[in-house]
C-alpha cells in the first residue's frame, strides 16, 4: 500500500491533530520522514484538485479541515456540532496568560482588577490553559500557561505565532 | 458498499453430529434444526420418534447448565416432540383431513426459524462489511474529552481584540518583577496630595491602583499612620460598606 | 462556489450520514438533484485519484468513510468507536424486526423459541430499533422496528436491500 495513501487514511480518521511519528504508528514500515513527505504530496494534492479540505499544521501535529472558505456553508448544519462563547472576562483572561505565561493568579487579578477563580477554572475546564509551573516566594502560588488545544483552536503552531503586542495594533488597525 | 451475497453456508456444522454444547444454541429450535440438517434429514418428513429421542437425550441435566427460564424452552419443546410422537402412533381417523400432519405445524415454525436464522449470517456479513468502512473520528482524540468538549466559537481576531486592550505590562514578566522600595512617607504624600483635590476617596481605590503588594501595604501603614496625626478620617457607613477618606480637621501638614 | 466543493465540505465535515435535501440547505442555491450528481461527480473523481476514502450511501443519505481495505492500518489506532459486533441472538432478533416489522415482544419469541425482553432492550439502547407503535388488544403490546441507525450499522440504503425471502428459501432447498 502507498505510503500516500495510508497516512491519507489515517489524518481522515483522526478527530484531532496527528504528529508525523504517531502517523507512522498505522505501519511497521512507515517512518515519520515518510509521513511528513506524504503530508507535503497531499498538500500539494488537494491543492491541486481544488478540494473542498486541506491538511493544516496545528502544534506539533497534522489535522485534514475543510477550508475556512466554506465555512459560512457548514454553519447551516445542526450535525456539524455547535459551538460555545467565552465570556469577555475569559477572553480577557486568556490573552494575559497567553501573553504573559507563565502568570499567577494575582497577577491576572491585578491586571483586570477583579476575581480570577472562576474564569481560570473554566478555562482549564475546556482545556486551553493548563498549570505549568509554581512561582517562588509566600505561598508558592500555582502559575498558568496555555496549552496545545488553545494552538489548535487558533491554528497555530507555536506561541511564537501570536502576534507581538507592538504588532497588534497595527494588525487590527488594517483589519477593520 | 455493497451488500453481501447471502451467504447460507455457516447454518449447520455437522462434524459434531452428537457432542453437543447447549450453550451455543440459541434455543430449542436451533437445536432440532441442528439435529436435522446435520444428519440430512427431510424436514418435510421428520422422524419423529428418533429425534424426539436424541432431542430428550441431549438436554439431559438441562436445569443444571442454563437458567431456570432456557432450561424452561427446552423443556417445553421436549414435551411438544412427545406429544407429536403420541399423536403420530395414534391410528388415523377417517374424519381428519388428510394433510393434518401433527408435524406440520413443528416444520413450519423451524422452517420459518431457519430464515431468520440465516439472515443473521447475513446481516453478520454485513455488519463485518461495515466495520471495515471507518468514520471520521475513528481515532481517539490524545486528550481525553473534557466536560464540556465543545469547539470554541472564537477567532483570532476576536481574541487579539481583547489582547490589544489590555493595560501594559510594567515589565516583562511581572511575577519576577523586582519590587521598587517604597517608603511609608511617600505614600503620605500622595494620600494627602489625593485628598487636595477631592474631599473623599475611598480607601479600596487607593489600595488597588498598586500593583505589587508592597505599595498596597505602604499605602495602607500610610493610612494609619495619617489616621494617628488626625491628617485624615475614616468613616464607614456600614459594616464591609466603603470605607472613605476624608481630610481631617487638624490639616497642618497642607 | 462551486456546488461540488460545497457538497464536498459539507460531507467532509459531518460525522453522520446526510440526505441530500439536507445537504443542499447548505447554500441557498443547491437542489437535491444538484446534489446528487456533485455526489457523483465526487465519487468518480475520488476513484480516479486513488483516495483512502469514498462516499457511501447509508440510510437515505451519504457519507464519506475510509475504504475498507485501510482497515488494518486504522486498527493500530486505540479507538472508541469500535464496532462490537452483535451476538448471534441480537442479529436473528434483529433479522426478526427488519423483515416482519412492525412486530411485537411475544411474536420474536414464538419465531425464535426463547425470552428476548432481554435483546430487545439491549438493541433499543444501541438505537438499532425503536417503539413504533402499540398493537390492537388484549395489553396492547408494543410493536418494535429498525431505525435509521440499523441500516447505518449494516451498510444498508434501504431495507430493500435485505435478500427477499422467497430467494432464500429457494437457496435453502438447493443449497442442503
Amino acid at each position: 500500500m502507498k505510503a500516500t495513501r495510508i497516512v491519507e487514511a489515517v489524518l481522515f480518521a483522526s478527530e484531532t491533530p496527528l504528529a508525523p511519528a504517531e502517523i507512522a504508528r498505522a505501519s511497521g514500515d512507515l517512518s515519520a520522514k515518510e509521513v511528513e513527505q506524504a503530508i507535503a504530496e497531499l498538500c500539494q494534492e488537494y491543492e491541486e484538485e481544488d478540494r473542498a479540505f486541506q491538511i493544516y499544521p496545528l502544534g506539533d501535529g497534522y489535522q485534514i479541515l475543510s477550508r475556512p472558505e466554506y465555512a459560512p456553508y457548514l454553519e447551516r448544519f445542526d450535525s456539524v456540532t455547535r459551538t460555545n462563547k467565552l465570556s469577555r472576562a475569559a477572553l480577557e483572561t486568556l490573552a494575559i496568560i497567553a501573553y504573559r505565561q507563565p502568570v499567577s493568579r494575582l497577577d491576572i487579578e491585578d491586571l483586570r482588577g477583579v476575581n480570577a477563580a472562576g474564569v481560570l477554572r473554566n478555562l482549564q475546564e475546556r482545556g486551553l490553559i493548563e498549570v505549568v509551573d509554581r512561582a517562588e516566594g509566600l505561598g508558592r502560588p500555582l502559575l498558568y500557561g496555555t496549552t496545545g488545544r488553545f494552538l489548535d483552536h487558533f491554528g497555530l503552531r507555536s506561541l511564537e505565532d501570536l502576534p507581538r503586542p507592538e504588532e497588534l495594533q497595527i494588525a487590527l488597525r488594517s483589519g477593520e | 458498499m455493497r451488500l453481501p451475497a447471502p451467504s447460507r453456508s455457516r447454518a449447520v456444522e455437522a462434524d459434531d453430529r452428537f457432542i453437543v454444547e447447549l450453550e451455543r444454541f440459541q434455543g430449542p429450535l436451533d437445536l432440532l434444526l441442528h439435529l436435522i440438517r446435520s444428519q440430512d434429514i427431510d424436514i418435510f418428513d421428520i422422524p419423529i420418534a428418533e429425534i424426539t429421542e436424541q432431542f430428550v437425550r441431549l438436554i439431559e441435566g438441562v436445569e443444571e447448565r442454563l437458567s431456570l427460564e432456557e432450561a424452561g424452552e427446552f423443556l417445553e419443546m421436549a414435551a411438544t416432540l412427545v406429544r407429536i410422537k403420541a399423536q403420530m402412533l395414534l391410528p388415523r381417523r377417517d374424519d381428519l383431513l388428510e394433510d393434518e400432519d401433527p408435524r406440520s405445524e413443528l416444520v413450519r415454525r423451524l422452517l420459518e426459524y431457519e430464515f431468520f436464522r440465516e439472515m443473521a449470517y447475513t446481516l453478520a456479513d454485513a455488519e463485518a462489511d461495515r466495520a471495515r468502512h471507518r468514520n471520521k473520528g475513528y481515532i481517539e482524540p490524545r486528550r481525553p474529552p473534557d466536560v464540556s468538549e465543545l469547539p470554541l466559537e472564537l477567532s483570532l481576531d476576536d481574541f487579539l481584540a481583547v489582547a490589544v486592550s489590555l493595560p501594559a505590562p510594567p515589565v516583562r514578566t511581572p511575577h519576577r518583577a523586582p519590587v521598587r522600595p517604597v517608603t511609608v512617607d511617600e505614600k503620605v504624600d500622595l494620600w494627602l496630595r489625593a485628598l487636595k483635590e477631592k474631599a473623599r476617596v475611598p480607601f479600596e481605590w487607593f489600595m488597588r491602583r498598586w500593583r505589587t503588594r508592597i505599595h498596597a501595604v505602604m499605602s495602607f501603614l500610610a493610612a494609619l499612620e495619617l489616621a494617628k496625626r488626625g491628617s485624615i478620617r475614616l468613616r464607614q457607613e456600614r459594616h464591609f460598606g466603603t470605607l472613605w477618606v476624608y481630610r481631617g480637621e487638624g490639616d497642618e501638614d497642607s
